[in-house]
């Protein structure tokens, strides 16, 4: 990122997503990982790691964030979120359950981060699908916008 | 031996020879009519016959621009959807396969041959066949909605004197009832009703005022343009089959009652009220009248007997 | 095994959509093969809930995550599969797959396929969880997503800008259908704190307060925008029309009918309304307005999917009257025409894709004579032209039956009248079609057209075979497949006991309801297989005669030389391209009704904000109506 | 307090519909569309208030009617709610700008060559 | 005896086409007069058919002029067999008062034999019918060799 | 809705049709019709008139030299002919008649024919040598003009 190449609008605006980019992503990651124990999970924090493509949008460029976020691999890794999801919430059939059944939940107390089964990893898999997923609209609706300009 | 019996109706009485007969027989009566109501001698009696056979000995000609299979096949289909209609209606009391089919299952066998003639025209590719199908659809539009509301009619009134009010469209519980209550066409709320279908059958036919759909002078015949030889033969004899079943529904309607229980006299009586039926009908209306165009056939029939067919519903619900 | 199918049959999809979005665009055979896999396996799963659920008369429910009704309070989400989401699912998921067969050929020339093949499992994969969830939410959800699935494939050829119009118009119109759902259900929640399907029955049971009528009318006015019933139809045509012929077939074949599931759900099992004589009149009044409004733009249409297209939401008008009927013979007839317009329409829209896949066009007015060229296709759409016009011996003929004299009975004779006009009207547009696309005169531009390719007329054949034998054996359909369907509608108290269990549904019914028996003694169409054999005997008789009785086939001449003898006659001019246009075919009704067709052309302005006008308007009209009489 | 989000929400979806029904631009014909969602968002979260109540973690003993904490399930619906919501908004704004290019307008009274 | 029937069928059944290649209208209101209820040549079974394709018997009444020319050979083609052409009057024999005319493109058996010549101008319509009834014996007899 | 021809149609169709029994009883052609021509050879003497009224050319002469004088051969042929009377009138020896017989139906060409053959005997030779030279009159219309050049 630190690319001097690169052509930069407004340092105001550049030098705020430097300084807010990594605070968003630990905080994204944060509440997807703490969504079986706090309000918040997958959805909420994918959102909000998503939200450090419109940052370094907005602070570099169209190119830049292309460059960092690839769309292909985003892309794909939606599908793959979203296929970890429906194989821990299969889990539950080969447990001899139901479908989304929460298996291996005696693991750990209750309150710990690793306690939850199956629940915290399925909200891991929600949050990577959310975010890649959210990361890769953004992309297009701005990769619109971009080939618009030209 | 019911077997055989059964196979006796479908290709004798009822069925395929009667028909074929029967038809060309009732066909070459209205044109000996006809001629004679214009002052003309007319053509012999058999005249249906010979026209059949003459094109059955012609060549058969397949436009290049037809669609071959469904081109030939579309009257034999039409002919025989009709014969089946036939074995269904009722001679009085004698119906051999009535119980199969009841009225609605009738008419939409008689929409078939409509249907046949269509795609038969649509199939032989010819502009003056795309006018008359287009007709001949339109035709079908008028005269469906008096038809209907009328035969609504008489189920209505004979379901609410056998069946304690559900309508029944049953041709055998029709018959029954006229036998045990005389004709049909006696009842003061069918009467509307009655002049209806005597007005729907030229339509259905295809005779004169309403034959839109095959006006020789304007469109060439229409869909039956491309026609030769023994496709035309079996269209022409579909008509004429047409007319012998469309009479002789009507006479299972409207005229029927309790019969000898021979079969053989009420066969000739039923023949003898066909004539009748088809002589007011067909050959009168044809005698005086002129084509219409397509649209005045349209606006005839949403009319005048549209209404009267709705008058004779509501009548019936009045319970008259 | 048996418990876990209805979760599978759902999920085999979406894995088979994540599992597509990963694979490379290039990769043709890989695709093609999940997709019929996923495809056919959630057919087999369904297939094989037919032995516990319609053979065995079992409910079957599934919990999700095991979270099981507690103190007759069900708060996880639930599946239930009774029979009639299990009839909806069986064609359902047949529809998918011969769908997904012939997509696999028909848009091999298109870009994006990858992109298709997501949206067209997740559309599905929508629909079988609309169909077998057994919670108001959940069915908000998947009938978002469906709709969803259906804007994004109907924009899918986006580089015409009718796609792109039409998918803006749907998702606009859409989503306000949508919001009036999740607003209903949002109601509902509020009143009763719970989203459970049965629950719910039981607490509405004669149950009327102001705040369910309300979100009743609301989930009528949702469900009505999403089954396309006539005021809010307008968007339908557009879309049918864009979107690729295999879509389109599922849009009429199962996203139409999901809708109509929808109702079915909620105004007979959960709100159990269907005996108050004002909501039945509702439905049959909007029915009969469908189906004949439908029919009547039909037959001014000039495209092929367009036409099509109106006649999907005429026929959902005989299905919507048929189950406001409310009688059991009203129910199976409804249930049994939405079965068979699935097949129909999906076979006729099939047609119409082959008839673009082949010439690339579907307009009316520029195709001609193509049965010479694909007879096959020809002959298809014969078959489903028959059928939908309801001519013995195809299926259409026995459906519209029963809804005719279901609804005579039921002393409604004007639905009667304007249902059979209807049938008249669509025969006469299907004569058009046949005479402006297949029959008449091949134009020079077609003249190397050829027929389409095999995988794409497998599913076209297995679709008109089933439309024959849903014709000629009505019976054994009914009685394998609607009864009990039409026995799940009329018994809504076994439904709930089963789901929520432990006699929860004896707190409120009197009686767990019995099968309704219907007398099909004097109806005629109950054994066609009787005058077919006197179709078929008479045929042979005929046969022998014109083989024995010197026919002469000698002289039969056909020819495809340039020769004047086998030129169409014209009056003796030479031949020259003067084709019968679809436009043009029906003047004499068009002239004697052109106030109704300007007023309809007038209605149907292309404007989004009038569509939306006429969506709220309709909502609008339902909330009074339902205040009024619903009582 | 409860009673003005019900009415703010019944305005937001008059709001939404009207701006649907009576606005020419197509922009402000998605914005209608993301109103009427807000409007619907909106009731559903007010409908699982509670004055008071706690924040619904609890475990399954505790589950009754008389339970005096917020309804947990309205929030989850109005995030998924949301969800679909978001989805909807971006597939209608690309069709937007489909339209634009391919129109070159925004004006719905251009955009109708799909009539009749 | 399917043969026989159709033998007399024919003789019994015969449809006319009537074909003006640019006559005065004088046979063609001859024509029409035949089956009128003075003549009424139906009961013969004559009728005037709307289509080539209906037709046994064609009747030519008119010199062939320029621009019927084509339309007529197209519409002979288009005759099933058997088939019998009648020349109703003297044009089509030998074009008559218009021999030599510039637009005419003389006599009928240029392009393809009469088989039965009515002659006449205009031809009584009992003339026309005795024709008629001869060309019925001459469509026997090609319908016998086409067998 | 009229029917104005109702009444009619009834009626008539109880009484005696207005058909001719026509191939049974040959109605004879009215008073001045004008048929089939007869030729009297006998009467005529080769004047050539009829050829030059002929308007559409039906009437052909053939002359052939015999010993005694020529053989002159008067062909009709009803196929061309117009039957206007004009040849009748300007016979001057009444040597063509029209018919009123009108059944002219033929198979063959030759069946419409109506000839007529005589002999002229030749005139006492005159000592003039140059004869004029033999006019077989194959088109009139040439001779006309050859006429009219001639006045």
């Amino acid at each position: 990122m630190s690319n001097k190449n690169i052509k930069v609008k407004d340092y105001i605006i550049k030098s705020a997503a430097d300084f807010f980019t990594p605070i968003g992503l630990v905080l994204g990651l944060y509440i997807i990982l703490h969504g079986h124990l706090s309000p918040g999970g997958g959805f909420q924090g994918g959102v909000i790691v998503a939200s450090a493509v419109v940052l370094i949008y907005l602070g570099y460029g169209f190119e830049v964030s292309t460059k960092t976020f690839k769309p292909n691999v985003l892309k794909k890794s939606e599908a793959i979120g979203a296929l970890m999801y429906t194989f821990f919430a299969l889990l539950g059939i080969f447990y001899a359950a139901n479908f989304c059944r929460n298996v291996f939940f005696n693991v750990g107390n209750p309150g710990d981060l690793f306690s939850s089964g199956t629940i915290f990893l399925m909200n891991a898999a929600v949050g990577y699908k959310v975010l890649t997923g959210v990361g890769f609209l953004i992309l297009l609706m701005f990769g619109l916008l971009a080939n618009k300009e030209e | 031996m019911e077997l055989l019996k059964r196979i006796l109706y479908i290709l004798l009485y009822p069925g395929l020879i009667y028909c074929v007969i029967g038809g060309l027989i009732l066909a070459g009566i209205d044109r000996k009519l006809l001629a004679r109501m214009q002052k003309r001698i007319g053509p012999p009696i058999l005249q249906p016959f010979y026209d059949f056979f003459k094109l059955l000995g012609k060549e058969t000609i397949v436009p290049r621009n037809a669609a071959k299979k469904a081109f030939l096949a579309a009257p034999v289909i039409g002919l025989i959807s009709l014969i089946t209609v036939s074995l269904f209606i009722p001679v009085f009391k004698f119906s051999p396969f009535s119980t199969y089919a009841d009225l609605i299952v009738v008419i939409y066998l008689l929409t078939i041959p409509a249907v046949a003639l269509i795609v038969g025209g649509s199939a032989s590719g010819s502009p003056y066949a795309g006018v008359g199908i287009s007709r001949e659809m339109v035709a079908i539009i008028s005269y469906e909605l008096p038809m209907v509301v009328s035969l609504l009619a008489i189920a209505k009134k004979v379901g609410l004197a056998l069946n304690n009010g559900v309508m029944t469209f049953s041709l055998s519980q029709i018959v029954e009832y006229q036998a045990q209550n005389g004709p049909l066409f006696t009842k003061l709320s069918i009467i509307p009703a009655f002049i209806a279908m005597l007005l729907v059958i030229p339509c259905k036919v295809g005779s004169l005022p309403f034959d839109i759909a095959e006006a020789e002078i304007e469109i060439c015949e229409g869909p039956l343009v491309e026609y030769s030889g023994a496709p035309l033969a079996i269209f022409k004899l579909n008509h004429a089959i047409k007319m012998l079943v469309m009479t002789s529904l009507f006479v299972t309607l409207f005229l029927s009652g309790a019969g000898t229980g021979i079969l053989a006299i009420d066969a000739v009586i039923q023949f003898i009220l066909m004539l009748v039926v088809m002589f007011f009908s067909i050959t009168l209306l044809k005698a005086i009248t002129a084509r219409l165009r397509v649209e005045q056939t349209l606006k005839f029939y949403w009319t005048y007997p549209t209404a009267l067919a709705i008058l004779s519903l509501i009548l019936v619900y009045f319970g008259l | 095994m048996t418990q876990h199918l209805p979760i599978l049959s759902i999920i085999t999809l979406f894995i088979g959509a994540f599992i597509v979005a990963l694979i490379k665009e290039k990769n043709e055979i890989l695709r093609n093969t999940i997709v019929l896999i996923a495809t056919f396996l959630s057919f087999i799963f369904t297939v094989m809930m037919y032995k516990p659920i319609i053979s065995e008369g079992n409910i079957l429910t599934y919990w999700m995550g095991n979270w099981e009704p507690i103190k007759d309070w069900a708060i996880g989400i639930g599946l239930e599969v009774d029979q009639l989401s299990l009839f909806f699912g069986l064609f359902i998921s047949l529809s998918i797959v011969l769908s997904a067969l012939y997509s696999f050929r028909y848009i091999e020339r298109e870009t994006g396929k990858d992109k298709y093949y997501v949206l067209f499992l997740m559309m599905s994969a929508s629909v079988m969880g609309f169909i077998f969830t057994g919670d108001l939410f959940n069915m908000y959800v998947m009938i978002e997503i469906m709709t969803f699935a259906s804007v994004a494939l109907t924009a899918f050829r986006n580089d015409r800008p009718e796609a792109v119009e039409a998918g803006f118009k749907y998702i606009a119109i859409g989503s306000i259908g949508s919001s009036l759902i999740l607003l209903a259900t949002v109601i509902i929640y509020a009143q009763f704190h719970t989203l459970n399907l049965a629950q719910l029955a039981g607490e509405l049971y004669n149950n009327y307060t102001v705040t369910t009528i309300f979100a009743l009318a609301l989930m009528i006015a949702g469900y009505a925008v999403k089954v396309f019933a006539v005021p809010t139809h307008f968007v339908a045509p557009d879309a049918y029309m864009v979107a690729p012929s295999s879509i389109s077939m599922l849009f009429s074949g199962i996203v139409n009918k999901a809708a109509v599931y929808g109702i079915l759900r909620i105004i007979y099992v959960v709100y159990q309304s269907m005996n108050l004589p004002s909501m039945q009149f509702l439905l049959i009044f909007w029915g009969t307005v469908t189906m004949f409004i439908g029919v009547t733009m039909a037959l001014a249409q000039h495209d092929f999917k367009r036409l099509l297209a109106f006649h999907s939401i005429s026929q959902i008008g005989y299905v919507i009257t048929g189950i406001g009927l409310t009688t059991a013979l009203g129910i199976t007839g409804g249930l049994y025409h939405a079965l068979n317009h699935t097949l129909f329409k999906g076979l006729l829209f099939l047609c119409a894709g082959a008839v673009f896949y082949a010439t690339g066009t579907t307009d009316l007015d520029k195709l001609g004579g193509l049965a010479k060229r694909m007879p096959q296709t020809a002959l298809i759409f014969l078959i489903g032209a028959f059928s939908i016009s309801g001519i013995p011996p195809f299926n259409g003929f026995v459906s519209k039956w029963i809804i005719y004299q279901a609804s005579y009975e039921a002393g409604y004779a004007p639905v009667t009248i304007i249902a059979l006009i209807v049938s008249v009207m669509t025969l006469a547009s299907f004569i058009k079609v046949a005479q402006s696309a297949f029959f008449g005169q091949l134009p020079k531009e077609f003249k190397n057209v050829e027929e389409v390719p095999l995988s794409m007329r497998i599913p076209m054949w297995i679709m008109a075979i089933l439309c024959i034998l849903g014709g000629i054996i009505p019976s054994t359909v009914t009685k394998y497949l609607i009864t009990p369907a039409a026995d799940a509608v009329m018994n809504s108290a076994k439904y709930v006991e089963v789901m929520m269990g432990r006699e929860f549904a004896s707190k409120f019914y009197n009686n767990l309801g019995n099968a309704p028996i219907i007398d099909y003694k004097l109806a005629g169409y109950w054994q066609p297989i009787a005058w077919l054999i006197l179709f078929g005997i008479l045929l042979l008789a005929f046969t022998l005669v014109a083989v024995l009785g010197g026919f002469n086939p000698k002289k039969f001449s056909y020819a495809d030389v340039e020769d004047a003898k086998y030129d169409v006659f014209y009056s003796g001019e030479s031949a020259e391209f003067s084709h019968v246009g679809g436009s043009d075919l029906f003047w004499g009704l068009k002239y004697q009704f052109r106030h109704y067709f300007d007023f309809m052309h007038k209605i149907h302005s292309g404007l989004v904000n009038d569509y939306a006008l006429s969506v709220v308007l309709t909502a609008a009209v339902i909330l009074l109506y339902v205040f009024t009489f619903v009582r | 307090m409860l009673l003005m989000n019900y009415i703010t929400c019944i305005i937001l979806i008059v709001l939404g519909l009207y701006t649907i029904v009576s606005k020419k631009n197509l922009m402000k014909i998605v914005i209608g569309m993301g109103l009427l969602d807000y409007g619907i968002n909106l009731l559903l979260r007010s409908i699982g208030f509670k004055a008071g109540g706690t924040a619904p973690i609890f475990t399954i003993n505790e589950l009754d009617k008389s339970s005096f904490f917020v309804d947990p399930v309205p929030q989850a619906l109005t995030l998924t709610s949301i969800v679909i919501g978001a989805c909807v908004t971006a597939l209608a704004l690309a069709l937007v700008v489909m339209i634009n290019k391919h129109y070159g307008t925004l004006d719905t009274d251009k955009v109708r060559r799909l009539k009749g | 005896m399917f043969e026989k029937l159709i033998q007399k069928g024919l003789e019994k059944s015969a449809w006319l086409y009537h074909l003006n290649t640019g006559s005065c209208n004088g046979c063609d209101i001859e024509l029409v007069s035949v089956i009128t209820p003075r003549y009424d040549a139906e009961r013969f079974g004559f009728k005037i058919a709307g289509s080539p394709r209906h037709a046994d018997i064609i009747v030519v009444s008119g010199p062939i002029t320029s621009q019927s020319r084509d339309r007529l050979i197209r519409t002979l083609a288009q005759v099933p067999d058997p088939k019998v052409v009648v020349s109703l009057g003297s044009c089509p024999r030998s074009c008559n008062v218009f021999n030599g005319s510039y637009c005419v493109e003389g006599p009928l058996d240029k392009y393809t034999p009469i088989d039965v010549a009515i002659a006449g101008c205009p031809p009584k319509p009992e003339a026309i019918m005795a024709g008629l009834v001869r060309a019925v014996e001459i469509l026997k007899e090609k319908r016998r060799a086409m067998k | 809705m009229k029917f104005p021809y109702l009444k009619e149609a009834v009626k008539s169709l109880f009484s005696k049709p207005s058909t001719e029994n026509f191939p049974k009883e040959v109605k004879e052609a009215p008073e001045g019709y004008r048929g089939k021509i007869a030729f009297y050879p006998e009467k005529c003497v080769n004047c050539g008139m009829c050829i030059r009224v002929c308007a559409p050319g039906a009437i052909t002469r053939t002359i052939e030299k015999v010993e005694d004088g020529d053989k002159i051969t008067f062909q009709f042929y009803m196929g061309q002919c117009t039957f206007c009377q004009l040849c009748q009138d300007f016979c001057a020896r009444k040597a063509i008649e029209l018919t009123k017989d009108y059944l002219m139906i033929a198979e063959d060409e030759e069946d419409l024919m109506v000839r007529g053959t005589f002999i002229k005997k030749a005139p006492p030779k005159p000592p003039v040598p140059p004869a004029k030279p033999a006019t077989t009159a194959t088109n009139s219309a040439e001779n006309k003009k050859e006429e009219v050049k001639s006045e």
